[in-house]
């Protein structure tokens, strides 16, 4: 059974800073298309400030630093999209056992309770055209994996990679929640720009995974 | 992107700080916080008024913050909602042992920041009450989707909710009367020109010159639709019969109106648009009671207009004409 | 060009009409002019004040009609000065037989349309006198050209010289006070994009993306030079330091400022010239006792902003803070 | 020695404001540089009033004419030029004898009371920059031409031409009066408009003496 280290969990936070932070005008362009121009700079503000805390925390549990990135993210982005990562993340640390290494089955766990919090917060379901057609049909596979023989780093980048086409699928739908669903069907023919920003934290989640 | 600031990222931390040195008599900055709340509270007992949401749009929200109508104001970076520890610190200004009534526009994220914020609130014994504006009616309302979005109509909820908190309401019939005020507005607007978010630097749309964006909203988000530009006496109509129509305003009524700008619009282009208004008002055989016309509710730089209609009764016309006295709104009774 | 009207020669007829709709309890046209005058007038035996006008300045002048500033302001066409018969009208307006004080921004065309009425003024018997406002160091005075031209500073003398007639002072003392605030005050601004003219069509002059026009005039004529784009502290700074030496200001005296947006600029960036301002004053050990931020003086959808200084004395600070209620500018006393 | 009818004088008005019209953006322009881009604008507005109410007036003397036109100028054209032409036009009728023919010499006489009142009204001399460097030197030419034998259309067509020429001769200049005297050395490198539309004063005067 594998397992996650602090440091691996803090890599992949730093790996998602990185990726948004590249992706910050990508992201904007998005949202301007069908939202008001800010996700990219928005996350980018908050993963800045998740990365600085957790490297002037000192080291412990991988709670505690999902706890620190939580209140961070709460309080650093704004908008829809600091919402729902802070309050997911808050329950994500909430879920986790309080060590500095958890096993998989942990993680998943509280990945679990990261997407139902999101559930809660947005009232999103599938086909919405939100960041929740990259993390549902995530769960179901990351779930599956949990009982594969696959090894860990490559089928973590097989589900980055469909995360990707999970994303560039919300382009076809109409936006029934968020900023977006304000088009009506004007939204479709744009990729929703939270989806993005998901699924480069599953292309930080296999990065992070093939380095440990 | 050429604007007057420093640097993006401190944009609204020195403008906050430069509305207080611009209305020292009206508002003081809470410590640490992007919350401007009033230089002279509210007496105790009282209902505390709290607004908030993206920066941008000034003079909302701080522009409200005064005798009369909001007691603080959030602000959150240019265009995003705040977090909800800086609108919990805006409760806590707001709050004179009465509770505390949040005003909040109908999106997604200032609705959750809101909520996590009255969590936080609720935790500590402090009690609120939510009215969710949702002026917008270029936006279609359906139970399947998120609703409308709440625009310039916010500020009329402010004024009548405010005045009645003055009064020494509770928070329940506060709530009530801005649930009504909310029953009661229908706003719509369109853009002759983009803005540019400060953060991205380039505008957010561009249109042609003979282009115009209908039901856009005020943050740049893409209206209903791209049409031809039109007169004032075109635009003003094809926005009026909306509203009238979504109201479903008939003969004899009373309505007060807004025509705000949405940022980069002069003056003169206004003052046509409330001219051809009164001629429409008096054509539906309605009676204009009060027009509040100029800078409202704005979307940064951007060139254009939205018109919002609010059916009156007694007590809340009452209410709008009573005094107040906040950065952006005076009443002066005599 | 993208505006919101319906006819570039009805513009200006339109929007004095709309003004009324819009602030009918403080305006009214007279009749067959472009003058609008107080709804409610002044009482006789006081000083009438007259301000006007090219239009396009919103809320300058109709938006400072009204108790504590002007009695009727005569509006011409977009920044063209208005025609004698119209200032005459006005003059008529404002006169409640102590005789009428006009406020005139140090242009050619205005002096001249001005003084062309006054002739006519005479022939009536009405006795009228002038203060000519010509705050604009952007401009080199001489002797032997037309001197400095007036901008922003203006709506100070409305305020001072408006606050002194209506304590019941006679035209005599209310020309001394208004030349008084015209010796104090120095303003200056920059443009980032020009305005249209509508008449004309096309933007009056075009910046690059990284260009301003430093000490820009209000209807849109070039200033001193075309700078580099800056930011908001050194804009701040290059403003206030040229005022101040003006001025010829010391430490330990007391200023009132103007923190003055072209038209498109918005809110935020103008809190941010009034941080930087304030720290500016307190660097100079000036003290800075009142702030005027908004739209005050504008030039159509012009972004950029112009900063004006005002020394202060006990009367003239008196004055600025007295009671006032136009549709511009609304004081409260308490 | 010839004289002037009236329809020759309206004749003059009439396609004075033809060449305005014609040259409104022209005019403009010339102000967008080192004004406020209105001259055209105020001119031809005025002009066309004029116009119509010389159009609307019953035929009577040059002087009523001219009053009606001072009249009209002064309250429609605004700006530096309306009261400057409509001042002008006043002290010319006042000049003028009240009949519906004048002689050459009145006319001229009548020109010279019209600069005298702009110069009066607008304190300008002789190389300010303005339309003074039009209509001082083409008084003194004219007044010249008083005594000499040359046609009178023909020398109108020269002085048409100097017009031109005096008004080119503007660009060099450093404005002294008006708006342009706000730019300093900057104002030196455009043509003052209101020189420009004096100058068409003077080509409408050679056409409308040229088909008298
Ligand atoms: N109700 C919701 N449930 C889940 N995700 C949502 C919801 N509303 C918005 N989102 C996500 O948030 C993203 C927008 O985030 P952002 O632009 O940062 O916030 P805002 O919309 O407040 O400007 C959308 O692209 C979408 O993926
Ligand atoms: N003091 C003056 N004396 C003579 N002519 C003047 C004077 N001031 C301005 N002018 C003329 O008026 C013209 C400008 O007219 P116009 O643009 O219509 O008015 P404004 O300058 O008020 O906008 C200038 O080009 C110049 O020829
Ligand atoms: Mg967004
Ligand atoms: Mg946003
Ligand atoms: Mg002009
Ligand atoms: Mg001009």
């Amino acid at each position: 059974m594998p397992s996650m280290k602090q440091v691996t969990f803090r890599d992949l936070w730093q790996r998602f800073a990185e990726l948004v932070h590249e992706n910050k005008s990508v992201l904007n362009d998005l949202d301007a298309a069908i939202g008001d121009a800010d996700h990219g700079s928005n996350m980018d503000r908050g993963l800045e400030k998740a990365v600085e805390a957790l490297n002037a925390s000192p080291e412990g549990s991988l709670r505690a630093d999902a706890k620190l990135i939580g209140m961070t993210l709460m309080s650093t982005v704004g908008g829809a999209s600091g919402a729902l990562w802070g309050s997911g993340m808050l329950k994500f640390a909430a879920a986790l056992p309080d060590a500095p290494e958890v096993t998989w089955a942990d993680f998943v766990n509280a990945l679990g309770a990261f997407v139902e919090a999101l559930s809660k917060r947005g009232q999103a379901v599938a086909g919405d055209k939100t960041m929740m057609d990259v993390f549902l049909p995530a769960m179901v596979e990351i779930q599956a994996q949990l009982s594969d023989e696959e090894s860990l780093p490559a089928s973590m980048v097989r589900l980055a990679d469909q995360a990707k086409a999970w994303s560039d699928g919300t382009r076809d739908l109409v936006a029934k929640r968020g900023r977006a669903a304000y088009l009506g069907e004007r939204s479709a023919g744009h990729i929703d720009p939270g989806s993005l920003s998901s699924a480069f934290w599953f292309e930080a989640l296999a990065g992070a995974v093939g380095q440990q | 992107m050429k604007k007057i600031i420093d640097a993006v990222d401190t944009i609204v931390d020195q403008a906050l700080d430069g509305m207080v040195i611009a209305y020292p008599e009206y508002l003081q900055r809470v410590e640490g916080t992007s919350v401007l709340a009033r230089r002279v509270p509210k007496g105790t007992g009282k209902v505390g008024l709290v607004s908030g949401g993206g920066s941008g749009h000034e003079p909302a929200h701080a522009g409200y913050v005064g005798y009369g109508m909001l007691d603080a104001a959030v602000a959150g970076e240019v265009f995003t909602s705040p977090t909800p520890d800086q609108v919990y610190a805006g409760i806590k200004a707001a709050d004179h042992g009465a509770g505390v009534l949040l005003v909040v526009k109908n999106y997604t994220g200032d609705v959750m920041n809101f909520d996590i914020a009255r969590e936080l609130a609720d935790a500590d014994g402090i009690a609120t009450e939510v009215v969710l504006v949702n002026d917008d009616i270029a936006v279609q309302d359906s139970l399947y989707t998120t609703g409308r979005r709440g625009i310039a109509g916010t500020v009329f909820v402010h004024k009548i909710a405010g005045a009645t908190a003055e009064e020494g309401a509770s928070l329940a019939t506060v709530k009530a009367v801005g649930d009504e005020v909310v029953a009661n507005i229908a706003s719509m607007g369109f853009a002759l020109t983009s803005c540019t978010v400060p953060a991205n630097g380039k505008p957010t749309f561009e249109l042609g010159e003979n282009e115009i964006e209908m039901g856009v909203g005020i943050h740049g988000e893409p209206g209903i639709e791209r049409m031809p530009m039109m007169s004032a006496a075109d635009l003003t109509a094809f926005l009026y019969h909306r509203l009238v129509e979504e109201l479903a305003l008939v003969p004899n009524e009373r309505v007060a109106a807004m025509v705000n700008s949405m940022g980069a619009t002069p003056g003169i282009e206004l003052a046509i648009m409330a001219g051809h208004l009164a001629a429409l008002v008096k054509g539906s055989q309605l009676s204009l009671e009060k027009v509040l016309m100029g800078e409202f509710m704005t979307s940064l730089e951007m060139a254009g207009a939205s018109l919002t209609l609010l059916r009156l009764d007694d007590t809340r016309a009452r209410r709008l004409g009573a005094a107040c006295d906040t950065p952006a709104l005076r009443v002066v009774t005599h």
